[in-house]
């Protein structure tokens, strides 16, 4: 026993090391800005305005692409599970299709579909490309939040809840608000949290569209400055760990799993 | 007209039919139990009468109306799981107040009723707590008292009792009969465990194959079973393989011993016939009231709480009997010679001669293995 | 010296000590049984003699020989799990052979033991199946098949009957009890269901918050329970509430009833004793022998199979008795006035006068609530 | 119970819609290379040798990224949740940084720890640059792998067929290797085909590190001829498809599920 728990531990190390390393890395080198001795100097790209519009601008579309995943997913995780188990595989496999299909190969398609001599032209205007965009970032999104509320929603009993609350006389909407929802939030904010981080990063859906989003910001800072652009990665860095944060202080499934 | 009624049900999931031409009547108030192995299609019938399944053909009236085509939530029948299934993240007093607030009775009104409901179920003191905090016997009274607080027409119990261990089954089977007397409230409890349903219930319906085999009260279903099925399903019997000795005067043997019966039968002295005891009807020792007695060896004791029951080996046969414990006389020991005795009126004849195939002569059918297992 | 022997076993988690200065000594062939409610500590002793759990203090021999520092796989000690725990990607033929293959026993020698041990459970003809293909109680044979295929020292049993269904389970309880008697291994049983334990055992082990509260055979621990909590976790105790009217003569006064007890006691006349009695020591009806009678009204009958359990009300007070079945003599219906008769030596003073709070005085203590419920 | 199953396919078809249509709107614009007509004009990229050979390398990183990450994954699913199920939410959120970090950050950080003056230099010859790449592609598939895994241990009694084979005699290989990883199959196969599908995908590490993949060959083709990168995104969207078949034929899970 004893042995084995060492070695859990180790690997346990040996990942965290892993995988912590190039951060540290880059928050090493984000701090030898100034030749000779560590200073913040580089963080001084965070008083620009146009890092606060661009971080701004994506927080925003990433809020936005969190709420219209969830009311996408969660019905649809509902339905299947309950009504329609054998399609499970199907789904799930449609659900990881945007990892599939590269996101260049999504926004060529969005452009065609939607392009201003479409039936739906949405590259007209900024707002319309704006649309767009959180279209694409829902379907990039998708994998993520289908899954975390899938195998969240597995670990209720939907099928014998549904049907309690049926019995009570409970609606379609009442069931999946009042029954199904709280029971599956820590799995949604799980999701959530992977959906804003992804869309905080993202930039080449965004650089194609035209979008002032934070990715696109660093990416061209990165080109030429890269002690401005290791500063800027610590920070999104951060907030997304931030936001994880605060979302597992007021999210938090405070039910214990119940013991063995 | 009764309370309940279902005509004619059909249920076909495919091509395999579920549940085939099931009637049952059930008044107001009476408390009625499906008894059978898994798949014998009695779930089904208690979904269909929840709304959960749609019959496939036949009528469900409640009252005179017909209920088959309406919603599970506009049935106003209440239903309790075997998961318990109580809203993870709601409280035990939300749990048992939800069904009153969708049916929009004022907040006043519903924190008495749901007062109410704890105080019946014993469980005042818990409406704060969260269901994970709470013991599974203790969820399912609350799963109870939220069935119950919309005031159902009909409560339906499905295995309520499954997941509980064996002293809080006991207790909880009582306390579900006293509250079902209490409040007077129609029931149907679906169960796989005879003890359960004879222990409960005003009349039981035995199930196989998607059929009632036999419906009628424990007493009658136990001591009177219409089928081998019911017989071997409900209640321990041995059955025995005995040779006819003399026709007119009922005379058998078992394993060379000499027994009468005054049950009559056809077959003729030198056949062998299948013979049935049940094991309460046995005693050891010899007697003096015109008792059939057999001489055999302890193969087997098994203490049972109250009971006894014993394992007599004839030559080839085994018999098991029941006798109570009894402090100031320890129960024989493996390997003693005893006689047992048994009322000539309790040998029964299984006419149609042979046993079954998958029952060994001579041993106690506890478990029909062929049946349950492959159900 | 015996075969097993567990000394002065401790195991604490943290600060909680879930088994407390543990002694038990069992020979060679023995079946013993540990019994008690959830939290009691029994699994852990067990898992302690499997080598799942490290004893924080004490030792664990066999044959003399210091087990409690070897890893679970040098320990040669079979394992049946409540759920099974059969490997899904291997038939059954491949999870018997499992530990025979990593003990190097070669194929041929290999596929014949497989093959004996299936013959020894039953199921020859399953080998090519995996577990999903079968139910639950086939799944728990192949299970207790692969824990003895490798001849281990001693079997363990962690509650292996309480995810099957009744019928199975009884049946399967007795296979097991033959099967151990046949080959002759030294056998621990893990359960909940006294029953189970009482049927099954050599003998018993009543834990109670990590001790042993009691060790002893199935007929002593049933009628010589030797504190209150083996009194009401085995078995069915009435518990009433009496009056002692003449402390000499030991005449008492149960609801404005007398009755004569055998045994002595020390209270004075006036005060008030808790008396018990055990449901098959009483019986309904006049009889000329001496017995004490009790006039009261049926208040339920409960049709349990074989035995049928009646509820007599006196003023305050219930009792339930035990009577058996018989087809010609229906139970009593509710409401029938009724007389009790029962052994003056058959009624137990429990020294100490009041009874436990959370036991309602004349009350049949079928569950200890207060002790399964919040374990 | 009718309108609901309606609603549920409903659900079902517009997520299909909405998946596919770009696919679809990709395959379109790859046959229209000549104008006005319906060809397969676009697709005679794939007799070249460039393609052949950044798809073949593709083909092998991922191969090699899918092996190295089970073996880093399958133990240490398996001894968080035997003997550490507490430190389970950190080392499901330690596995989520690579989705965190910008590729672009973890980049950095390697070839910071891994330049040709460090203590390990992999960045001195192709061989180990293509390490580094190794690495790098772990580290990106490592969500994705040990979400798959994790959740196919999960409907695995871990434990109890852990101490099942310990009573019979077996040690940790054994268990690993033949009680706990056929068991977990699929899980495996499902997160092998998420990193398939990423590594052949992935352009920006590689080209930072210049590697000739198939994702940077696709975003070099791209810039200039957009038919021919349909045509690639396609052929390459189909392989993927294709390995995913052939995984789900040969690795089913014959076990149906025990029904309800």
């Amino acid at each position: 026993m004893k042995t084995s728990s060492v070695g859990a531990w180790v690997a346990v190390c040996i990942g965290v090391f892993y995988l912590l390393m190039p951060l540290m890395g880059t928050v090493e080198f984000s701090l030898r800005m100034l030749r000779g001795t560590y200073s913040f100097e580089a963080y001084k790209i965070l008083g620009t305005g146009e890092f606060q519009q661009s971080f701004l601008f994506s927080m925003i579309i990433a809020l936005l692409t969190i709420i219209v995943s969830v009311l996408i997913v969660v019905p649809t995780v509902y339905f299947v599970q309950l009504r329609l188990p054998k399609l499970r595989p199907i789904v799930e496999f449609i659900t990881l299709l945007p990892l599939v299909i590269p996101a260049i190969v999504l926004v060529f398609g969005y452009l065609r579909l939607y392009n201003s001599s479409s039936w739906l032209p949405l590259t007209g205007t900024a707002e319309a490309t704006n649309v767009l965009l959180l279209f694409a970032y829902v379907a990039l999104a998708l994998p993520y939040m289908y899954r975390a509320i899938d195998s969240g929603m597995r670990t209720v009993d939907v099928r014998t809840l549904t049907e309690a609350a049926e019995s009570l006389g409970a609606g379609l909407g009442t069931i999946l608000f009042t029954v199904i929802l709280p029971n599956v939030r820590s799995a949604v904010l799980s999701g959530a949290f992977l959906t804003f981080a992804i869309v905080i990063g993202e930039f080449t859906i965004a650089s194609l569209l035209d979008r002032p989003v934070f990715g696109t910001y660093l990416q061209n800072v990165g080109a030429g400055k890269p002690y401005n652009a290791s500063a800027l990665s610590v920070v999104a860095f951060a907030i997304t760990w931030a936001s994880m944060g605060l979302m597992q202080v007021f999210g938090r499934d405070r039910r214990p799993k119940v013991a063995h | 007209m009764a309370y309940l009624e279902l005509k004619s049900i059909v249920k076909s999931f495919g091509s395999t039919k579920v549940v085939q031409q099931f009637d049952l009547a059930v008044d107001q108030g009476e408390f009625v139990s499906f008894l059978g192995p898994s798949g014998c299609g009695k779930t089904t019938v208690l979904r269909m009468i929840a709304g959960f399944e749609q019959p496939s053909a036949g009528s469900i009236t409640v009252e005179g109306q017909e209920i088959s085509h309406l919603p599970p939530a506009k049935r106003n029948i209440g239903m309790v799981f075997q998961a318990y299934a109580l809203f993870p993240n709601l409280t035990v007093g939300q749990n048992v107040g939800f069904g009153l607030k969708l049916a929009g009775v004022p907040k006043a009104e519903r924190d008495a009723r749901v007062a109410e409901m704890l105080e019946i179920i014993k469980l005042p003191q818990l409406a704060d707590r969260y269901p994970y905090q709470l013991s599974g016997g203790q969820q399912q009274r609350v799963a109870l008292a939220r069935a119950l607080a919309v005031r159902p027409k009909i409560l339906l119990l499905d295995e309520p009792l499954s997941a509980l261990d064996a002293k809080i089954r006991v207790s909880l089977r009582e306390e579900i009969r006293a509250l079902q007397r209490q409040l007077g409230i129609t029931t149907i409890f679906v169960t796989h465990d005879q003890e359960e349903a004879l222990s409960i219930s005003d009349r039981i319906v035995v199930m196989h194959e998607g059929k009632a085999a036999q419906i009628g009260a424990p007493f009658e279903i136990y001591n009177s079973p219409k089928t081998k099925f019911v017989a071997s399903f409900v209640g321990t019997l041995n059955i025995l393989e005995a040779t006819v000795m003399d026709w007119g005067q009922m005379r058998l043997s078992i394993d060379g011993r000499d027994v009468t019966t005054s049950h009559g039968f056809t077959a003729k002295a030198g056949e062998k016939v299948s013979v049935a005891l049940r094991p309460e009807a046995a005693t050891l020792g010899w007697t003096n009231d015109g008792r059939n007695h057999m001489a055999g060896t302890v193969e087997e004791v098994a203490f049972l709480g109250s009971v006894v029951r014993v394992r007599v080996r004839f030559e080839h046969q085994t018999i098991s009997l029941d006798t109570f414990n009894d402090p100031a006389n320890p129960p024989p020991l493996r390997g003693a010679t005893v006689a047992v005795a048994f009322k000539p009126e309790d040998l029964i004849i299984l006419e149609g001669g042979t046993t079954e195939a998958n029952h060994e002569p001579g041993t106690a059918v506890d478990a029909p293995v062929a049946v349950t297992e492959l159900a």
